[in-house]
């Protein structure tokens, strides 16, 4: 029951700042968008073009700048725990971008990939007027993914499911294939190709010692996190030695990593928190 | 039953009646302490034709009373109580295993999880657990039902789900168990026993499943969360059916009941408490082992977790020709150093199995008999370890440092290089001409590693002191210290395999009797120290062998005597016997040697 | 003390047998008390309740279990053949119902509204108990059994395997050590409870299967032998629910051994008699060794027996058999019955006694080894 | 799942048969009668084994600018390969030697120079034209083609033959385990730490009421972490139905919706529970990676999951889940093979699966001789990185070619397995034996 008033009191309050800061903001661009015309497409105005007298709030931006920034809360709401603005969020940002998938392949996918080579004269007219009305001759083989597509429906007719498992093992193997040679060629030639380095390294003068212990200390570790990952042998004696350095090894990587994508992941939130407090509230410390 | 304080009693009868005699003994208050005076024998007489359990209980402290010259039984055949001069008794307990002990049939709905927890609940009961019903036994349905219409336990215990867990599966199982209606064993006189101790919640519809035709109740959960056990109320529920409904009906405990003191405990069940009590009163880990001639308890306390184990079909009469089948014959000759005939054994082994009650009367029988009989133990053993696990399911908290050592639960707590005190009773070991026959049994089949003293049960009066330390406890631990054990000695090994023809250890003894040398690789040697001298042992084992404190790490301890002495085993461990790459059959003849296991020299060369 | 107990094996030429046989649940008894049966009567009947098929329809038609009570089709109490429809689905709007056919045939028993659960039972099991012996009923257990005297000649084996069967006896082996060979066994000893003599060769008992008989007794057999038959190794020695074709029974034990001298001659002097056999085995608490019975024509006046243990005392002259190696098989008379505990070969003490053997010998064992052949 | 991967596999094979008529088909159109050059200028010859984009031309030289251009240090020019469409056409300059870019060759009988004309595309006529272009002044036509010149294509791409030859080693190294596993011979796998941890999860999830949650990565069914992640969930789905327990399996990809479904219905097959199976638990939420997130980690809030498995390629939302689950209290064990989605995983799971292990893991827990051959095939193909790394930092060492270097690592490799072997026989005998 408190715990209920606090967050009606916590709400109304933020709403309450947002309004306020939206009424009273003194340059009187919190809360709003606005926009000029340019070769007659409306774009975004800055606060120049607002001081040049150019600009003015475009209603829809507002909404879809309200939206964005509601949600965004909604969103950081799970922080505390789950909860019915969440749960709105969530599912408007499933639905939303489920359906927008949907049309998306519909369109970008499937009229033009597939409709539009094999009856090019119809999709001209209704949906792509750039495309030429003659088919290719290469058209005819679209029949193909047509047929697999169609397979693959089959799957909502129960007693014909059965029938979408061909489709589907056509995709699986054929990407197996062609993932296989295209996984050879690129990660395996080529990173062993990339790991040949001479592990003395001689110069005019010598040895460069320094980078020969980089290149050896390499090599070793790429060895042995290889062993690390060689099934055949179970991890006793010297090859339990071995793949332990090789653990190491990718422990420290994997701490190097953690370090990288945390910093990413702290951008990521930063530009979270500037467009509400910069673009939506337009809140600046300077 | 009346009250007597603790002090007031000197005089107590304690009765085990197994399956086929019925044992007593008498413990007397001999100047201030508590020791086992006299015991009797009887065959046990409940089944037909006197169907009355009470008439081999008096028949045995009838016996007792001869020898002692004590009146122990008045005209009724009752028995006189308390103690008057040279009359009755103080207390009587009893415990019982007659009509093949208390058998129970066990539910859960994750195999490894909470029926498993049933099933530690209803063996560490003194239960025999005839099956497991579970939802992922990977039986249909249809074949669980047939089971339980097949199996006639005489109580079920019911678990599944945390609290608050799963209900469905819980249901589900009631649902499989209330319409296969088990019949208990013994007639229909009683209705089935069912316990349920599982999810709390699933209470009310579990209950709405069965019909009258059971007697349901409900105690706490085995397993209120995951990462917990609570196997008590459970077991206490079991002891007290067991009293209730199954001893009532068989036939004569009613009056039995009346007799006693305190509750009469299911046989095992007073093993494993009496066990229970002294490794926590003495700090100890301590292994308990009885080979019978159907089955084979072990018992463990590890850093107070206890755990109990029957197995069901290793035994040396009645199951001995099923060892035989599981251990395989050239596993069971591979102790034997003398030549036999295969196709000859398989004949006695199964001669055996028909006419269990006769015993080895050659010493060729002899050998056989314990080369078979390591087999057992060994198994029953491994079966003890896989069960005594730590709890499943539980969720790891792991650290990133732990990635690497990513151990899942349910990993043995048996440690045979913790386990300081190895017990063994049951007919092959106890009655074993030779003390040290039992002692190279007990090595050779649990291969204890470290420091480990090892001891028998003289006249297993375990199940007694079981029941006793319920009521009086420091009777209990008196008799149990002074009577009860017989202390062979003590094994000192190392683990880890022996590097052949080099040093296995060093060894320094001083106190009562001093000594140094070296162990080989694979020597066997034992060091007389009686019973009641002590002395230091120093080991300094070889940089691949470990005697406690790490590889290469000398140990030092003190060590008590025994009938045998000290062992010296530098064998190795685990102990790889016959095969290609185990020890040869001149080395096991070595051992016989060196630990002196058989008189007849002509046999002993004849190899 | 002069005597001790042992165990031993009844061999009877004549005793009145009373056998209990009793339904494993509760049914009805077809006879009467004091009717005459034979040995194949039915004498009482029972229905044990048909096999479960537990069904989980919730998932089955993708409904929550609380509601699937509305989606039955049938109800509680309604039988159900196998393709009739057990329940739809409510789907959408009344479409894309879905529907399940029942696949088993039985009553419906149950709907659990928790885990969705739908339990068929099948038709009850009919469990027949026969009268097993010829002879006279004399107690009625009502609903449960009846108790059937009878006077018979009656022979307990050592082992068996094998439920009960009925048939003729057929001697094959003439003397009770000639070995039970296949050649031993003609093609119209079919339905017969064959007699060997010694062992039972695993050729002999493939051509009693061949043949069908009913059952073979022998003196013993070999274990290689019988794991071949049974096609494991026989662990525990609780039989009865193999299923070989005839039941086996040795009456002596395990390896080459002759059956007893006695026991041979009172079934060869029964040829031809109609016998009930039961191979069924527990050497456990509650032993049940695997018997012969022989009704007799006339009723003798003789010792009442109840199916069960015999017990005998061990006095000297007592005829015992010797039962463990190295002198397993032999036959002897008490000599005496040392009263102290001696020491064996093997260096155990135990009680003994000594036996003169049928060749003269004398020799010491332990009483816990010797057998007292009952008569 | 046996079932329907056999389908699979038979699918793979017809289809595969499919596409090779039609490529068959398509070949045979393509395939004209060579034109024979009657000019003899120019001799311009398709070059072999390659993909149908490159010519060869070779240009008769004049004893002259044979010298000239063997002589490169006297040489005050270029020689110029010009290429039109059509004859007398504009000729645009395509190939230039010097420099020698590793594809002119000269040859001394016929005094001729051959070099390579590239990226060209199949089915167009090309005219060609060599020229010598001084440094200074206007371009001498040394020869050129009257005939239209066509490339085409072959059945092989030579260059890549040290790809065939590394495919067909590990391809058949698969196949041969695979044989051998077939055959009945165990193959060992060591032990992955975490997979044992399936059976107590799911355990878990079912002792508590909970079901199991089961997230295939975000990726399509295009990546191989996705299959070895469906992989995986066979099992976990088999061991779920043996248990009785529910596996929800949210996908942000409509294919491995269905794919999942297939797995699932497999496993509760196999598991002797199809009545159990509900094609529903496995569903799509969208293809948007943070909608797909957003969802997930509030059905885990909400449902409270007591084991959550995460089996394919992880991007941004690795945390995410692993957070979420960790905090719900369930058991976790992930698996994935993006390196930079490891760290999280670790930090939050109870058990990963590293990289490859996310591969290996399915043919460790279903046995299969298949999978188990095929993942021996793959130590194969590690062996040969080892060997190829070892060879290539020796060589670079010393600064010898590559294939010679090999020739010793490859004998020495063998002598050591040889001695390895011998010795081996000698002093260690089989295990114990255990018959029965």
């Amino acid at each position: 029951m408190t715990e209920r008033t606090v967050w009606t009191i916590l709400i109304l309050a933020m709403i309450a700042m947002a309004f306020s800061r939206t009424m009273f903001d003194p340059s009187q661009s919190a809360g709003r968008e606005y926009v000029k015309q340019v070769d007659g497409e409306w774009v975004k105005a800055d606060l120049i073009d607002r001081n040049a007298g150019i600009a003015e709030v475009s209603y829809d931006r507002t909404a879809g700048l309200w939206i964005a920034a509601v949600f965004t809360l909604c969103i950081f709401s799970f922080m505390y725990r789950d909860n019915p603005f969440y749960k709105v969020a969530e599912s408007t940002v499933v639905g939303v971008s489920a359906a927008y998938y949907m049309v998306v392949g519909f369109w970008s996918t499937l009229v033009p990939n597939l409709f539009a080579k094999l009856m090019p004269g119809v999709i001209q007219q209704w949906a792509m007027p750039g495309l030429s009305p003659e088919i290719e001759p290469t058209g005819i083989y679209y029949i193909v993914p047509l047929i697999l597509g169609i397979m693959l429906l089959m799957r909502l007719v129960p007693s014909m499911s059965w029938i979408s498992l061909w489709p589907l093992a056509f995709i699986i193997g054929t990407t197996a294939g062609l993932r296989m040679i295209a996984y050879l060629e690129a990660d395996f030639l080529s990173q062993i190709e990339n790991s040949f380095v001479p592990l003395i390294v001689f110069t005019e003068t010598g040895i460069d010692y320094w980078q020969s212990f980089q290149n050896t200390f390499m090599i070793v570790s790429i060895l042995s996190c290889l062993v690390y990952f060689f099934f055949s042998i179970e991890h006793k004696g010297a090859v339990a030695g071995v793949s332990k350095f090789g653990i190491w090894i990718l422990m420290m990587t994997f701490g190097a990593m953690f370090g990288m994508t945390v910093m990413g992941r702290i951008a990521l939130l930063a530009i979270r928190l500037e467009f509400l407090f910069r673009e939506w509230m337009n809140i600046r410390p300077y | 039953m009346p009250v007597i304080s603790p002090d007031e009693i000197n005089v107590i009868l304690a009765t085990d009646c197994g399956s086929t005699t019925t044992k007593a003994i008498m413990i007397e208050k001999i100047d201030g302490h508590y020791r086992q005076t006299y015991r009797g024998e009887a065959p046990t007489t409940v089944e037909e034709p006197a169907a009355n359990v009470t008439i081999g209980v008096a028949n045995a402290i009838a016996e007792i009373g001869e020898l002692a010259g004590r009146k122990l039984l008045d005209e009724n055949n009752e028995i006189i109580r308390p103690a008057r001069g040279n009359e009755g008794c103080d207390i009587y307990i009893s415990t019982s295993s007659a009509g093949g002990g208390l058998q129970m049939l066990v539910s859960g709905v994750v195999r490894e999880m909470t029926a498993a927890s049933a099933k530690r609940a209803a063996l560490g009961a003194g239960a025999i657990v005839l099956d497991i019903i579970a939802s992922n036994d990977k039986r249909k349905p249809y074949e669980q039902i047939q089971r339980i219409r097949e199996l006639r336990p005489d109580m079920i215990l019911m678990a599944g789900g945390t609290d608050g867990g799963t209900e469905k599966h819980v249901v589900q199982l009631a649902e499989l168990i209330a319409p296969a209606k088990p019949q208990p064993r013994f007639g229909s006189e009683y209705r089935m026993p069912v316990i349920f101790a599982g999810n709390k919640e699933a209470w009310p519809m579990v209950r709405d499943t069965f019909d009258d035709s059971v007697e349901l109740s409900q105690v706490e959960n085995v397993r209120p969360i995951l990462d917990r056990e609570n196997l008590g109320p459970a077991r206490d529920m079991i002891h007290d059916l067991f009293l209730e409904h199954v001893m009532a009906h068989a036939p004569g405990y009613d009056k039995l009941i009346a007799w006693t003191d305190a509750p009469i405990m299911p046989t095992p069940g007073a093993v494993g408490n009496i066990l229970k009590t002294i490794a926590e009163k003495s700090g100890i880990n301590a292994v308990g082992v009885d080979i019978g001639g159907a089955t084979t308890d072990v018992f463990s306390v590890f850093d107070g977790e206890f755990n109990r184990t029957v197995s069901a079909n290793l035994g040396m009469s009645y199951s001995i020709s099923n060892v035989c089948a599981e251990a395989t014959m050239p596993n069971i000759l591979r102790w034997v150093h003398v030549d036999m005939d295969e196709r000859e054994l398989r004949n006695r082994v199964k001669n055996k199995m028909i006419r269990p009650t006769t015993i080895p009367q050659s010493l060729e029988a002899l050998i056989f008999e314990q080369a078979v009989s390591r087999e057992a133990l060994r198994l029953a053993y491994l079966q003890h370890k896989e069960f005594a696990t730590t709890l499943k399911g539980v969720q790891q908290q792991r650290t990133v440092g732990d990635l690497f050592t990513q151990d899942s639960g349910g990993n043995s707590i048996v440690d045979n290089m913790k386990l300081d005190l190895l017990v063994a009773s049951g007919g092959v070991l106890s009655h074993a001409p030779r003390m040290e026959q039992t002692a190279a049994m007990l090595i050779d089949a649990f291969e204890p590693e470290g420091f480990t003293r090892l001891a028998k049960d003289s006249i297993f009066m375990m199940p007694h002191l079981g029941v006793l330390a319920q009521v009086h406890p420091q009777a209990a631990l008196e008799v149990f210290e002074r009577d009860c054990l017989i202390y062979l000695g003590t094994c000192i090994a190392t683990a880890g395999k022996p590097v052949p023809n080099k040093v296995a250890f060093e060894y320094r003894i001083t106190g009562d009797i001093t000594a140094q040398g070296e162990i080989l690789a694979g020597e066997l040697k034992r060091i007389p120290l009686a019973a009641d001298q002590e002395a230091r042992v120093s080991i300094t084992p070889h940089r691949k062998l470990d005697a406690g404190n790490g590889k290469g790490q000398s140990v030092e301890k003190t060590v008590h005597g025994g009938t045998v002495g000290i062992i010296l085993d530098g064998r190795g461990r685990p102990l790889l016997v016959g095969g290609e790459t185990g020890y040869s059959r001149q080395d096991v003849s070595q051992w016989v040697e060196a630990l002196n296991l058989y008189e007849n020299e002509s046999l002993v060369s004849s190899k | 003390m002069a005597h001790a107990y042992t165990p031993g094996l009844k061999v009877t030429e004549c005793t009145n047998l009373r056998v209990r046989r009793i339904l494993p649940i509760s049914g009805s008894v077809h006879v009467e008390k004091g009717q005459d049966v034979q040995a194949e009567d039915v004498v009482a009947e029972a229905q044990i309740p048909g096999n479960i098929f537990p069904i989980n329809l919730a998932n089955l038609l993708a409904t929550a279990p609380a509601e699937l009570q509305n989606c039955m089709k049938k109800e509680v109490g309604d039988r159900v053949e196998i393709g009739d429809l057990l329940a739809e689905s409510k789907g959408i709007f009344g479409f894309f119902k879905t529907q399940y056919h029942s696949k088993s045939a039985g009553v419906l028993e149950a709907v659990s509204k928790i885990t969705g659960q739908v339990i068929l039972r099948g038709a009850p099991i009919p469990v027949q108990v026969k009268a097993y012996v010829t002879g006279k009923v004399i107690d009625i257990m009502p609903e449960h059994g009846v108790v059937i005297e009878s006077t018979v000649a009656f022979i307990q084996g050592i082992f068996g395997i094998g439920s009960e069967a009925y048939g003729p006896i057929a001697v094959a082996c003439e003397t009770p050590d000639e070995i039970l060979r296949a050649e031993h066994i003609k093609p119209e000893m079919s339905g017969c409870v064959i007699i060997g003599g010694a062992r039972m060769t695993n050729e002999a008992i493939a051509k009693a299967v061949e043949i069908g008989a009913a059952a073979v007794i022998s003196g013993g057999i070999d274990d290689q032998d019988l794991k071949n038959i049974l096609g494991y190794d026989l662990g525990v020695a609780i039989t009865g629910t193999e299923n070989i074709g005839p039941s086996l029974i040795i009456t002596e034990g395990f390896g080459d051994i002759a059956m007893a001298e006695r026991t041979h001659r009172l079934l060869c002097s029964h040829t031809g008699h109609a016998a009930s056999v039961n191979g069924a085995t527990q050497i456990r608490a509650g032993v049940m060794r695997p018997e012969i019975v022989i009704p007799l024509d006339q009723t003798h006046s003789s010792d009442t027996i109840d199916e069960g243990v015999v017990e005998g005392i061990l006095e000297p002259g007592v005829t015992i058999r010797l039962i463990r190696d190295p002198y397993f098989g032999r036959i002897g008379q008490v000599a005496t019955l040392p009263s102290e505990p001696q020491v064996l070969g093997s260096g155990s003490k135990a009680r003994v006694l000594t036996v003169t053997c049928e060749n003269g010998e004398e020799i010491l064992v332990p009483r816990a080894n010797v057998e007292i052949i009952a008569d | 799942m046996q079932t329907s991967f056999l389908h699979i596999l038979k699918a793979i094979a017809c289809s595969l048969s499919i596409v090779l008529l039609s490529a068959i088909i398509a070949n045979g159109q393509e395939a004209e009668p060579d034109q024979p050059a009657n000019v003899k200028e120019l001799i311009i010859k398709d070059r072999d084994w390659d993909n149908g984009d490159s010519l060869i031309v070779t240009v008769p030289l004049s004893d002259f600018y044979f010298k000239k251009l063997q002589d490169l240090e006297q040489a005050d020019g270029h020689l110029l390969i010009g290429m039109s469409e059509e004859y007398g056409g504009a000729y645009r300059p395509v190939s230039q030697f010097p420099p020698n870019d590793g594809t002119w060759e000269f040859d001394e009988e016929e005094k001729t120079l051959s070099g390579r004309v590239s990226s060209l595309t199949r089915h167009s006529h090309y005219y060609f034209r060599a020229s010598w272009e001084p440094e200074e002044g206007d371009l001498t036509l040394l020869a050129e083609s009257t005939e239209p010149m066509q490339s085409k294509r072959q059945w092989f791409i030579g260059e890549k033959r040290n790809l065939a030859f590394v495919g067909f080693v590990i391809c058949g190294s698969v196949i041969f385990f695979i044989e051998i596993a077939k055959r009945g011979r165990p193959l060992k796998v060591r032990k992955i730490a975490g997979l044992n941890a399936v059976d107590e999860a799911v355990g878990r999830a079912t002792e508590m009421g909970r079901s199991v949650l089961f997230v295939p990565g975000i990726q399509d069914l295009n990546d191989i972490q996705t299959i070895a992640g469906l992989n995986i969930l066979s099992h976990v789905a088999k061991t779920a139905a043996e248990f009785d327990a529910d596996v929800e399996v949210p996908t942000s990809r409509a294919l491995v919706m269905t794919a999942a479904r297939e797995t699932l219905q497999g496993s509760y097959l196999s598991a002797g529970r199809p009545d159990a199976y509900n094609p529903d638990l496995a569903y799509y939420v969208t293809d948007e990676q943070f909608g797909y997130v957003a969802a997930v980690s509030g059905s885990m809030v909400r449902e409270q999951p007591a084991a959550c498995f995460y089996m394919g390629a992880f991007y941004a939302e690795s945390l995410i889940l692993a957070e979420t689950g960790n905090s719900i209290g369930a058991i976790q064990v992930a698996g994935t093979a993006e390196p930079s989605q490891l760290p999280f995983f670790v930090a939050a799971c109870d058990y990963t699966l590293i990289g490859e292990e996310l591969f290996a893991a399915s043919a460790y827990l279903s046995g299969a001789p298949e999978e188990l051959g095929s993942l021996k095939g793959q130590d194969v193909g590690k062996i040969i990185v080892a060997i190829g790394i070892i060879t290539g930092c020796i060589a670079a060492t010393i600064d010898q070619p590559f294939s010679f270097v090999l020739t010793f690592v490859l004998i020495a490799t063998a002598i050591l397995l040889g001695v390895w072997w011998i010795l081996s026989r000698e002093t260690s005998q089989p295990s114990l034996h255990t018959p029965g």
